[in-house]
């Protein structure tokens, strides 16, 4: 299985999702946000950081780079998009995903442990947790909180489309502690924790190499490749 | 050569933090009689296009795709012509 | 457009006025440089003197006090003098540190002055080559019951996170201290350690006669002219005047700087590469230049100007920030530019090495400067001011500690001492910064030093800043002592075995012989600690002129230190671990 | 009752990087015609005060205090009157 990593300029969670496939010991690349094929890529990870200095509103000017037009056709082909923290903002900038992230209520940027309970584990990036497990991935962001209006909410609900919520406080405000989603077809998840920075006991938590081995497995069962 | 000033405000029933902090902010401080604040961005675009049309309909484009996110803003702008110094 | 509404000074005029005076030049230094130039200086001339010979830049009243360090070891790959030290980590490898203050401009714009502090502190890492991996600060404020001290420490921990988060380099530790003497006169030091390769290390020098030199980064406007004068002047009312020498940073322009730097640097085609801190392109051609013993010229019209009307007077002192200077061969120009372009930057050449040990400047055809590069970098005046105990030492060593009642609820106590802010968790603090990106902190803030993972090996960094102002006010040795042994402490604690030291001397003014022998005899007391830990000073910072109205603030000279954990199973962390442990008590 | 719109601009010669990265963008999106982009923040404050004279200068002040960072920013404001609905 061949995983991307979108760079853009100002992208600093590149290395350490990058590091976080590696060690999983299938193939990566980094792909430049000038790229207008992502064919090569079975899981394309958006990663955190400031693109473009998060400058006029987080993944607004990310959104118009040209990779991105290869992105909502991988999205569109089944391809698993995970986009994380700053890859969130994109991706909901770009309508891969409903609603918006506003500021955090706090005003504050907020780096810190937190607790999240996996509301929906039978998408390809949780099928290897519990539904309803707590479990312990870091955050890191200043504008992560979630909003959508009240039907989007329904709808969400409804299709089962709330992957994450927190489990502990709500650090940043957002709407019915949502922590993550999906999209309908369930191939496109935004969160704004970080999986990729939870995956050694030396990081202090290993919660998040699961979601690295969920999207792994779930790409064997697709494609009918014994599974190690 | 055109001047616009775009307002990006946030749509009424969407929270604003920063307001609400600034609101609060400024109680702390006294100013008791303030009842609501609402923040937005202020932009000023110096736009060479020739005429007025033009300039509006491309303002238009960039609001929609770029300076405003209209899921959570709402947008406006004004246009008023300058012409060059110096010319 | 903007016209150049107030038409600058003659040279007959700056003398007759005595105009160099209010950019800090004295009498003799004004008659000094008119020997070095045969002449009298021009207007761009005097300027470009004045923050040459500024405190900031010559340390020209701490260098007697500098050479009392000790700086060699045999694991010092670079010691004081480049942008940065460097030390063996073995492996081939190397950690590359400095500690550098941003006084002056936060206490103005707190916000802007702390995250333009970082972005300083992290080019000189990168511009040694290195990369960047870890953040550390020192702060200092006033009381926070005070409205402005709120505002300030508010707002510089935002500086420091908002600049820190977005170029994507934790901020892994640090201190913040409360006391009445930084009213006014906030400190926020900054350091950053970097981890290079040995062959990859970069020296600031313009080699090579005939080379071009390089202008890479945004465009240069008119911010912080005069920011190296600035930050070696006290305090005072007319200081608030002085506004415009605030820069704002821009910590995303600063990633592409970096990332394209490093790229360059790998390429292996650079003969020389400096940053361009305080005095902006003064500072970095003159010192380029001199390193090499060689002469540069600048054709200022070249420099990439934000603001139409710009003088070379502006040119040469603007601040303006994440800019660097850089030497190639002339056959390598295309590669370099082709770096830069994919980063989307401005990559210009601005000038070209010479043979004649000269800076030279022209602007609009004209030859509007000519000076003699060593007179510029290294004929500025020491001075060995005067010293004097003062008389608050000598009454406290009168002092009969023991009248002072004992404590006898010391519950009560201990509760009041974690109530003090100083001492209280300094989580609302670091929570805001991302300590975690590029996932090598392993041991985050909150413990003693800091841990950060060396990719791809077993070993790690232990590193941290500590200083207690109060010890070093009751007795500058003895503090100063007391400040390195803390940060060895907390290293060792770690799991580290202390590598080397960056101080920040953050002084009141060295005019009064009171402060100068606050500085000596805490140099002296640092020196006589890294001599027995084995932990030289590899470079650091000085920062005078640190007062308000109530007089100086209390003598803090920060250290920064970096401690080598051989294993990542010798990581060691703060807190109690299980129930039925036995706690031991070490020292007296 | 006053209704308060306040302007808060980056000083002329201070750098707007979020103004220079939106230019940047609105070129690379086919916008040629932006020639400059200046980001500021536009607020809307309710004020409950009886006069106007005393609401324009609790107004300065708030912008003196807080709203505007004078260092880096400029501000002004204008105000208008409004009969509250429903009195
Ligand atoms: N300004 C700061 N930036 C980052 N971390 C900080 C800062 N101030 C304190 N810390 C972290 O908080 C913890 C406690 O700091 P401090 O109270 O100074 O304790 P210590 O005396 O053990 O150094 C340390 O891990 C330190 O790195």
């Amino acid at each position: 299985m061949r995983f991307g990593v979108l760079v853009f300029p100002g992208s600093n969670c590149d290395i350490d999702c990058y590091k976080a496939v590696e060690a999983l010991g299938e193939p990566v690349d980094y792909v430049w946000h000038t790229a207008d094929d992502l064919s090569a890529y079975d899981c394309i990870i958006v990663p955190g950081g400031f693109s473009y200095g998060d400058y006029l509103r987080c993944g607004a000017i990310a959104r118009f780079t040209n990779v991105m037009g290869a992105l909502v056709k991988a999205a569109e082909e089944g391809k698993y998009v995970l986009g994380i923290c700053n890859g969130f903002q994109i991706l909901t900038e770009a309508g891969l995903l409903p609603g918006a992230l506003l500021r955090n209520n706090s005003l504050k940027f907020r780096c810190h442990p937190a607790d999240l309970r996996v509301e929906n584990a039978s998408t390809p990036f949780t099928r290897e947790y519990e539904a309803g497990e707590v479990i312990d991935i870091p955050i890191a962001h200043g504008e992560g909180n979630y909003y959508c209006d009240e039907a989007t909410l329904a709808e969400l609900k409804a299709n089962n489309q709330i992957v994450f919520r927190y489990a502990g406080s709500n650090p940043n405000g957002s709407i019915d502690d949502i922590a993550g989603i999906c999209n309908k077809a369930g191939n496109v998840l935004g969160m704004m924790p970080h999986p990729e920075r939870a995956v050694s006991e030396l990081l202090g938590s290993v919660d998040g190499k699961r979601m690295f081995t969920s999207i792994l497995s779930a790409w064997r069962e697709q494609n009918g490749a014994a599974a190690r | 050569m055109f001047k616009a000033t775009v307002y990006v405000t946030i749509k009424e029933n969407v929270l604003d933090p920063q307001g609400t902090a600034v609101q609060g902010a400024l109680h702390t401080m006294g100013f008791d009689d303030v009842e609501r604040v609402r923040i937005g961005k202020y932009m000023e675009i110096d736009l060479n296009t020739a005429d007025r049309a033009e300039a509006e309909s491309r303002l238009k484009a960039m609001c929609e795709k770029l300076l405003a996110n209209t899921v959570v803003e709402d947008y406006r702008f004004e246009l008023t012509e300058h012409v060059k110094e110096g010319v | 457009m903007a016209q150049q509404l107030v038409k600058e000074p003659t040279a007959e005029q700056i003398e007759e006025q005595q105009l160099y005076k209010q950019m800090g030049v004295t009498d003799e230094e004004y008659a000094m440089i008119c020997g070095f130039l045969g002449r009298k200086p021009n207007y761009t001339e005097i300027g470009v003197f004045s923050v040459m010979w500024s405190e900031h830049c010559s340390y020209k009243n701490t260098k007697p006090i500098l050479k009392r360090f000790p700086v060699d070891g045999p694991q010092v790959l670079m010691g004081p003098g480049e942008g940065a030290g460097i030390v063996d980590i073995g492996d081939n490898q190397a950690v590359v540190f400095k500690i550098e203050s941003h006084n002056h401009p936060s206490a103005v714009e707190p916000y802007q002055g702390a995250a333009t502090g970082v972005g300083g502190i992290i080019r000189d890492i990168f511009s040694m080559g290195a990369r960047p991996v870890a953040l550390l600060n020192s702060l200092r404020f006033g009381r926070l019951e005070n409205d402005r001290v709120k505002y300030l420490f508010e707002h510089v921990v935002s500086g420091i996170a908002g600049y820190g988060n977005c170029i994507g380099i934790p901020t892994v530790g640090g201190e913040v201290m409360f006391d009445e003497s930084y009213e006014g006169n906030p400190l926020v030091n900054a350091m950053c350690v970097g981890i290079i390769d040995h062959d990859k290390i970069q020296r600031g020098v313009a080699s090579g006669i005939g080379n071009p030199v390089f202008y890479v980064g945004p465009e240069t406007g008119r911010d912080g002219i005069h920011g190296a004068t600035f930050a070696s002047e006290e305090l005072t009312e007319e200081s608030e005047a002085k506004r415009s020498a605030v820069q704002v940073g821009d910590p995303f322009m600063e990633k592409l700087v970096m990332e394209a730097c490093i790229e360059l640097i790998n390429s292996g085609i650079v003969i020389g590469i400096q940053d361009m801190g305080a005095a902006g392109l003064t500072c970095s051609s003159a010192e380029m230049a001199s390193k090499a013993g060689n002469g540069m010229v600048l054709h200022l019209d070249r420099v990439p100007q934000r603001e139409s009307g710009m003088t070379a007077y502006e040119m040469m002192l603007s601040e303006s920030q994440e800019r660097m200077l850089f030497v190639v061969e002339p056959d390598k120009e295309e590669q370099a530019k082709a770096i830069f372009a994919r980063w989307g930057l401005h990559c210009v050449n601005v000038g070209n090495v010479t043979d004649d040990g000269r800076l030279r400047l022209i602007h609009h055809g004209e030859e509007v400067g000519n000076m003699p590069v060593k007179a510029l970098v290294d004929e500025c005046p020491v001075y060995h001011k005067p010293s004097k105990v003062p008389a608050y030492y000598e009454a406290n060593a009168k002092v009969d500690t023991t009248r002072y009642p004992e404590v006898t609820d010391l519950n009560d106590a201990l509760l009041r001492v974690l109530a003090s802010p100083t001492v209280a968790s300094k989580e609302w603090v670091y929570n805001q910064y991302d300590y975690m990106v590029r996932t090598n902190t392993f041991v985050p803030p909150g413990s003693d030093a800091a841990v950060v993972g060396v990719e791809g090996t077993r070993k790690a960094l232990a590193m941290t800043t500590d200083c207690n102002g109060r010890y070093v006010y009751l007795d500058p040795e003895v503090g100063g002592k007391i400040a390195v042994a803390e940060a060895a402490r907390n290293v060792v604690c770690s799991g580290g075995k202390p590598l080397a030291i960056t101080d920040n001397l953050n002084f009141g003014s060295p005019e009064k012989p009171d402060i100068f022998w606050q500085l000596e005899r805490a140099a002296d007391g640092i020196s006589e600690a890294c001599v027995k830990l084995n932990a030289p000073v590899i470079g650091g910072n000085v920062s005078l002129y640190n007062e308000n109205a109530k007089g100086a603030i209390y003598p803090t000279p920060v250290i920064g230190m970096v401690g080598l954990i051989a294993d990542l199973d010798h990581i060691t962390t703060q807190g109690f671990k299980a129930e039925g442990d036995a706690v031991l008590l070490l020292g007296e």
